[in-house]
């Protein structure tokens, strides 16, 4: 099977992100009310590409002997003056392992979405945005280019923005959707700049081609050879501008601030976001470029600078999830902590921990969301925890796959995908020789995870229902909680293919042969790790369940810690600010600058030019009455002497012969008298 | 062929003229459907390769100062000419749609049509300064005669700003005609690129005691101060947003996609070509006027409540762009790719900006004529609940002009970056800002006219009818074409970009 | 010599008198008198030719026509004080004395050596001349001469009554 | 006492009494009367010369009087048939009553 496919697959890589992308050009020009077309035509494009995913999948399994598996290929897209300008597709198991990843859980997405959005009046639309969405995705994850990669990347964000403001007539919608779509931007720009060096550097674009490749050794040996600015050589510097990138887009300190807003979107939106798509994308961009920035070294500038920025990431989200009421809200901040945990698996040098915890992320946060949705449609649009409370029972199905998708993304142990991928991200960072920093960030993150994840739990779940509203929800329809059951699944199962004792994922990105290792434990203290990592769910798990094991039925009580922590816990709760630090530090100063510069155009351009004009102006008037009065008036007045001389004159033309030929006469005379007188 | 080209659209002016009996509607739909002849014409000569010279034509007028009417088409200036073309046939449909103008109206634009297809073929300055002072008279008839309640000011000085700009170059190449003998553009740039025009100058001013470089430096500025206000570079652009938005929407189409590009132009194959050295020395400077028009422009339009005017100062950033493009190239110490990559993204960018521009203007049209006049920020919102279709359009156009990729504008942007990031990667920097403001302020246009509530001026609107969603047909297939292939618009570009870089560098 | 001397005093006072005359018939009378003196004196200078010439001309074509002419106008101012108006009498000397003076001067100043013998005008000589060295010239006199009859036959013509 | 110089004396005499007529006579015709004397002194200075200057077998003198007394003929003609002329239209032979020219 996989050999009769290898011919054909360069094309079919093509078709997999290409259908999901014409099912969106098509939905695009269908009206509204054909929204169950709609929704047909983007799930069966979806469905084809995930089972072109599968396929291509399945062709990296076989390892060769010699390496990953890897498929490039390099077309011209457009040349400039002599220069072509290449593009390809690009299969290894990285990027076999997300295509798969992402069609598979967003076709559940879409599944479920049309029981969520059923009653949306542009239910077709809203599936257009998302098979663009999911198209651009796995453009991102199959380019073989940077700038492919670049341009789905930017793609991402245009259907991230839309999705975001699907519900446009909401204010808050419209602005998270703007926000998103700037924050990133600042992000992209950087990303931006960051390939145009790279690009002036080596002269390709390409990852790889055939040794030519940006990712390969000519490249990269011309990357660390040439110092730029500060003693970075371009290597570096480039790969901290593709960092930033990647940080706006994945929602790292500091430019996370969009991602807690973006859950305005509908809530598949937001499962989409936070497992397949967007934020997938960052970090798929920095494991795709990994080659650069660990390019000299495991302790390479943008190295250290991606595990700091991730461990930082991971505690303040964690930090700030603790104190949030709104469901989604806690979700959001728990994904940027995640985030934050793959972006230190990515700087410790764990490009497979980062690319299992990514995918295993995908799931359980996917199924967490979507059961967080399941939640929220059942309690009639709901969102506060604290008006939650005892929904276990009545929600009961729904209760069950939330209940696995927490414990996963706790790291409750050994059952779960999330607990196998933490552990190999601590193990990643404790190994790693710049230091414990890191490490020490992602423990207190992990640990409070557990904590909020638990406090989210008993809220939600235990207790007593707080408000009216929340009393007699109603169960999910059928097409809505098969979904959540398959992405628990998933959550579960995956942590069978990435123990310590069968590395299995980790060696076919190496396109190695995974072997069952039992005594893998005994190795680099795994051991202690395990060991910590039990200690910290449990004490995470524990201090929630003290805390909030009884819970005030008031829905307006305050929340426990909140008195514990006293200012701690509002500076929490506003997210520490950064916000209203933007707000009053860039946001305002930028609209002051504007405004400064226009009230500058208008106060001193505009009145040049005027002076300018009025000059003009006044010399043309200058001129003109110059004209008016000195030369047109010496002039007339002149002329008029003339005209009254001329009138006098005139009276001796008395029109007489004689009188003409007497003075002619007396002339002569004249004149003969001067003759002979001189 | 290209005779015809060029009488073509002036021809339809003349029929206009001595058509006395017909209407206002009558006369717009007939100039419209005219212009879709040059524009044939333009797809004829397209056909024919774009290898060297696609047509020429001379007719010798002063020969004994040398001066010919020399026109010839290659494949940058066929960009040009189809832009043009495109460009004014929509801007008459439109008027049409809008119930703007008559018979005086359509024939004043296909004069200028004429007078651009002119300046973008022009072989020599005399031909090319007739036609590029020509547009003038047009524009500022069109300008205050159809415009707005300030239309009058803001035609003035529109007017006047470029007449004055149109002085400078002039009076620089008349001390080029004098020093160095000739105006033809192909034989200045043959001289500049063997021995320089510097010590022919000197000999022929010896008399002011200049060095031939400082005397080819202030001519040079003469000509640049020309072009800038045409461009337009700040600071030389206060003029514009008033004309921009004082303008009928038409109008400003043509304005900012073609009477701007003909500053563009000018600058990449008239100036780069003739005064290398000297732009050489220059281009320091004009990259930083670039930066700052690429980041006064965006941060100016982040401040403007009115759209038509937003729009304009949008038109100021994109076309900082190519002026950066410019500046680098002419700071080029021969890196050939990075220089070839800034020309190509240069002239794309124009190419692209002049329809993307036109789309927006036009939306803004349709809103104007749908509120009765109405066109702040603040006059709308939530327009995408009530006409979804014209929001859609217009959504396209705005990310095109943002420049997403897949769309038309990020070509051409990426080109520019890409060759100014190689010659001079801090312009580069600091301009990707000006991508970033370009984002904040056209988001926060959609922001408040297509999203949030419904406004009170929105509702019992109608969204586009048939006819008005055919005349978006075009644009579309124009936005989106050379976003997915770049290379149908580079196919014309690249020979004779590598033409130039041989003149640039022997 | 003697003709000269005889005729002289007469065509002074002939002249004196056409100009002097009030009258105007008398005057242009005195004038055709002037004028026969004159002719008279040519052919006592010898040139006989001439003298008919004059004869002919003047006093039989041109003083008949003045006089017809003034017979036609029958002028209301038939007499005509010259000395009553000293106003256009003085300027008038001042003119002519002057010029008179002039010439005099000039004629008592140099007056050129004389031949005496006497000389006859050969007539046949002029008729060679005349259709000769002077045939354009004739030509020319003589589309004068008619589009002077024609012009002065158009001129005094009676105006035709306008329908 | 040389017989040029007393022709040449009575041709000045004749000469100014014609100018004088000119300038002083009302009537149009009576000027016209000093024109033809005026003439007729010309005439006889040519006659003059011919007769008592150097031999001259072209005979210009004499042939310019031919065409003078022609000339003065054809002007007399004219110049009385303008008098007409002005007589029908104002009544009068009077120079000075034909002032429409006057300034």
């Amino acid at each position: 099977m996989a050999d009769a496919l290898q011919p054909h697959l360069p094309a079919l890589l093509w078709w997999i992100p290409l259908l999901p992308l014409l099912a969106a050009a098509a939905i695009a020009f269908l009206p509204d009310a054909r929204g169950r077309l709609a929704s047909k035509l983007a799930l069966g494009a979806l469905g084809v590409s995930c089972i072109l995913a599968l396929l291509a999948a399945n062709c990296t399994l076989s390892p060769s002997g010699e390496g990953a598996f890897r498929l490039a290929t390099a077309t011209t897209w457009f040349t400039f003056g002599e220069s072509a300008l290449k593009v390809g597709v690009l299969l290894d198991p990285m990027s076999a392992a997300m295509i798969a990843m992402v069609t598979f859980v967003a076709l559940w997405i879409f599944i479920y979405s049309t029981a969520y959005m059923a009653e949306e009046k542009r239910f077709g639309r809203f599936f257009g945005f998302l098979s663009l969405f999911c198209g651009a995705m796995l453009m991102v994850l199959l380019a073989n280019s940077l700038l492919l990669l670049f341009i789905a990347w930017e793609l991402v964000g245009l259907a991230s923005y839309l999705l975001i403001g699907f519900y446009f007539e909401k204010p808050s919608a419209a602005a998270a959707a703007q926000k998103a779509f700037i924050t990133t931007r600042v992000g992209d720009m950087a990303f931006f700049l960051g390939m145009i060096w790279l690009y002036r550097q080596t002269g390709t674009l390409l990852f790889y081609d055939g040794g030519n490749g940006l990712l390969e050794s000519g490249a990269l040996a011309s990357l660390a050879g040439t110092t730029t600015i500060g003693g970075l050589t371009v290597s570096a510097a480039a790969a901290l501008l593709l960092l930033v990138g990647a940080m706006g887009k994945s929602g790292q300190v500091p430019l996370h601030t969009w991602l807690p807003d973006a859950m305005e979107g509908p809530t598949p939106v937001s499962a989409l976001i936070h497992a397949a798509t967007m934020v997938a994308a960052a970090l798929f961009m920095v494991a795709r470029t990994h080659p650069i920035f660990s390019n000299g070294g495991d302790l390479t500038i943008p190295l250290t600078a991606t595990a700091w920025v991730g461990g930082i990431t991971a505690l303040y989200a964690a930090c700030v999830a603790v104190a949030q009421y709104d469901f989604k809200r806690i979700l959001a901040y728990s994904t940027i902590s995640q985030l934050g945990f793959m972006m230190v698996a990515l700087g410790t040098g764990g490009v497979g921990a980062a690319m299992f915890h990514l995918i295993a992320h995908a799931f359980f946060k996917a199924l967490l969301f979507l059961s967080a949705g399941s939640v929220i449609h059942g309690c009639h649009g709901e969102q506060d925890i604290r008006n939650m409370g005892g929904l276990s029972k009545p929600l009961r199905r729904t209760f069950l796959a939330y209940a696995i998708g927490m414990m996963a993304l706790s790291g409750f142990p050994f059952l779960f995908s999330g607990f196998w991928s933490k552990e190999a991200i601590l193990h990643s960072a404790q190994i790693w020789p710049g230091g414990m920093g890191p490490f020490a960030l992602a423990v207190a993150a992990a640990l409070l995870t557990a904590f909020y994840m638990t406090r989210q739990a008993l809220l939600v779940f235990f207790g007593k229902p707080r408000q009216p509203g929340v009393e007699h929800p109603h169960e999910s329809p059928a097409v809505m909680l098969v979904p959540l059951y398959v992405l628990a699944a998933g959550a579960v199962l995956l942590s069978l293919i990435a123990t310590p004792f069968w590395p299995w994922f980790e060696k076919w990105l190496h396109g190695e042969v995974a072997h069952f290792h039992g005594g893998a434990l005994g190795e680099h203290g795994a051991v202690g790790l395990l060991i910590l990592s039990l200690v910290l769910v449990s004490v995470g798990v524990g201090l929630g369940w003290l805390l909030y094991r009884r819970v005030s039925n008031d829905s307006r009580a305050r929340d426990p810690l909140s008195g514990k922590l006293g200012p701690v816990w509002g500076f929490l709760e506003r997210a520490m600010g950064f916000d209203a630090l933007y707000q009053k530090c860039i946001i305002g100063p930028l609209a002051v600058l504007a405004s400064l510069i226009d009230a500058l155009e208008l106060g001193i351009l505009v009145p040049i030019m005027a002076a300018g004009e009025s000059v003009l102006k006044a010399f043309g008037r200058l001129t003109g009455a110059s004209d008016e009065r000195g030369i047109n008036a010496g002039f007339d007045g002149a002329c008029r002497g003339l005209k009254r001389r001329a009138a006098d004159a005139s009276h001796s033309q008395s029109g007489r012969i004689q009188a003409y030929l007497r003075t002619i006469g007396l002339g002569i005379t004249a004149l003969l008298l001067l003759y002979f007188c001189l | 062929m290209l005779l015809t080209l060029l009488l073509a659209p002036l021809t339809g002016a003349a029929l206009l003229a001595a058509w006395r009996g017909a209407g206002e509607r009558t006369a717009g739909r007939f100039a419209a459907w005219w212009s879709l002849l040059p524009i044939l014409l333009v797809a004829l000569l397209g056909s024919r390769g774009t290898d060297g010279t696609m047509a020429d034509w001379t007719l010798p007028w002063i020969p004994d100062a040398g001066i010919n009417l020399s026109f010839a088409v290659d494949g940058t200036s066929w960009l040009f000419l189809l832009l043009t073309s495109l460009v004014t046939a929509f801007a008459l449909a439109i008027s049409v749609k809008l119930g703007i103008g008559g018979r005086a109206y359509a024939a004043l634009i296909l004069v200028m049509e004429t007078m651009l297809l002119g300046v973008f073929t022009a072989r020599h300055f005399i031909p090319f300064f007739l036609c590029w002072e020509m547009t003038l008279i047009p524009a500022y008839l069109l300008i205050r005669l159809w415009g707005g309640p300030n239309a009058p000011r803001a035609a003035r000085r529109f007017f006047i700003v470029t007449l004055g700009g149109g002085v400078c170059m002039l009076l620089g190449f008349l001390a080029l005609q004098i020093g160095v003998g000739t105006m033809d553009f192909g034989k200045l740039a043959t001289m500049a690129s063997e021995d320089g025009l510097a010590p022919t100058l000197a000999t022929a001013f010896a008399g002011t005691g200049l060095t031939g470089a400082t005397l080819l430096t202030i001519i040079a500025v003469a000509v640049l101060l020309g072009l800038a206000v045409k461009i337009p570079i700040v600071p030389f652009h206060a003029w514009l947003p008033d004309a921009y938005a004082e303008a009928p929407t038409p109008v400003t189409m043509l304005l900012t996609g073609l009477l701007s590009k003909m500053g563009v132009y000018g600058l990449l194959r008239v100036f780069l070509p003739i005064f290398p050295d000297t732009f050489t020395v220059l281009a320091p400077w004009l990259a930083a006027l670039a930066v700052a028009t690429v980041l006064l422009g965006a941060l100016a339009a982040l401040a403007q409540k009115d759209l038509k005017r937003l729009l304009a100062y949008s038109s100021v950033n994109h076309l900082g762009y190519c002026v950066l493009a410019a500046a680098a190239v002419a700071a080029s110490s021969g890196d050939r790719e990075s220089a070839s990559s800034a020309i190509s993204g240069a002239f794309l960018q124009a190419f692209n900006h002049g329809i993307i521009a036109s789309a927006l203007f036009f939306g803004v049209g349709l809103l104007e004529a749908r509120s009765g006049g109405l066109r702040g920020l603040d006059d709308f919102g939530g327009l995408r609940a009530r006409v979804p279709v014209l929001c859609g359009l217009m959504g396209l156009a705005i990310f095109a002009s943002l420049g997403l990729p897949g769309l038309s504008g990020f070509i051409g942007e990426f080109l520019i970056f890409n060759g100014t990031f190689g010659l001079l990667p801090w312009a580069a920097a600091v301009s990707v800002l000006g991508l970033l403001f370009t984002a904040v302020f056209l988001l926060r246009l959609i922001r408040k006219v297509f999203h949030g509530p419904l406004g009170k001026s929105v509702s019992g609107w109608s969204d586009l009818s048939a006819s008005e969603r055919w005349l978006f047909v075009p644009v579309i297939v124009m936005i989106v074409v050379p976003g997915l292939w770049p290379q149908a618009l580079l196919h014309f570009l690249n020979a004779d970009t590598l033409r130039l870089l041989d003149l640039l560098n022997p | 010599m003697i003709a000269l001397l005889i005729l002289s005093p007469l065509i002074l006072l002939a002249a004196l008198g056409a100009v002097w005359k009030a009258r105007p018939v008398h005057a242009a009378l005195l004038l055709a008198l002037t004028l026969s003196l004159g002719g008279a004196l040519y052919i006592a200078l010898g040139a006989g030719f001439l003298g008919l010439v004059q004869f002919m001309v003047y006093v039989g074509a041109v003083a008949v026509l003045i006089v017809f002419s003034l017979l036609i106008t029958r002028p209301r101012d038939e007499v005509e004080e010259i000395a009553r108006r000293p106003k256009s009498l003085l300027p008038g000397l001042l003119c002519t004395l002057p010029l008179l003076a002039v010439l005099l001067y000039a004629v008592g100043r140099n007056v050129p050596e004389t031949t005496t013998e006497a000389v006859e005008l050969p007539i046949k000589r002029i008729g060679e001349l005349l259709f000769t060295t002077h045939a354009p010239a004739v030509l020319a006199i003589a589309i004068l001469l008619t589009a002077v009859l024609l012009g002065a036959a158009l001129f005094a013509r009676e105006p035709s009554k306008k329908p | 006492m040389n017989p040029l110089a007393v022709l040449l004396t009575l041709s000045s005499v004749l000469f100014a009494l014609g100018l004088f007529a000119v300038l002083t006579r009302r009537n149009a015709i009576l000027v016209l009367v000093g024109i033809e004397l005026m003439l007729n002194a010309a005439n006889l200075n040519f006659i003059g010369f011919w007769r008592f200057g150097p031999p001259d077998p072209q005979l210009t003198g004499p042939m310019f009087v031919l065409f003078g007394i022609a000339i003065a003929a054809a002007e007399a003609a004219v110049g009385l048939a303008i008098i007409l002329m002005v007589f029908r239209h104002t009544r009068s032979t009077n120079l000075n009553s034909s002032d429409s020219l006057h300034g």
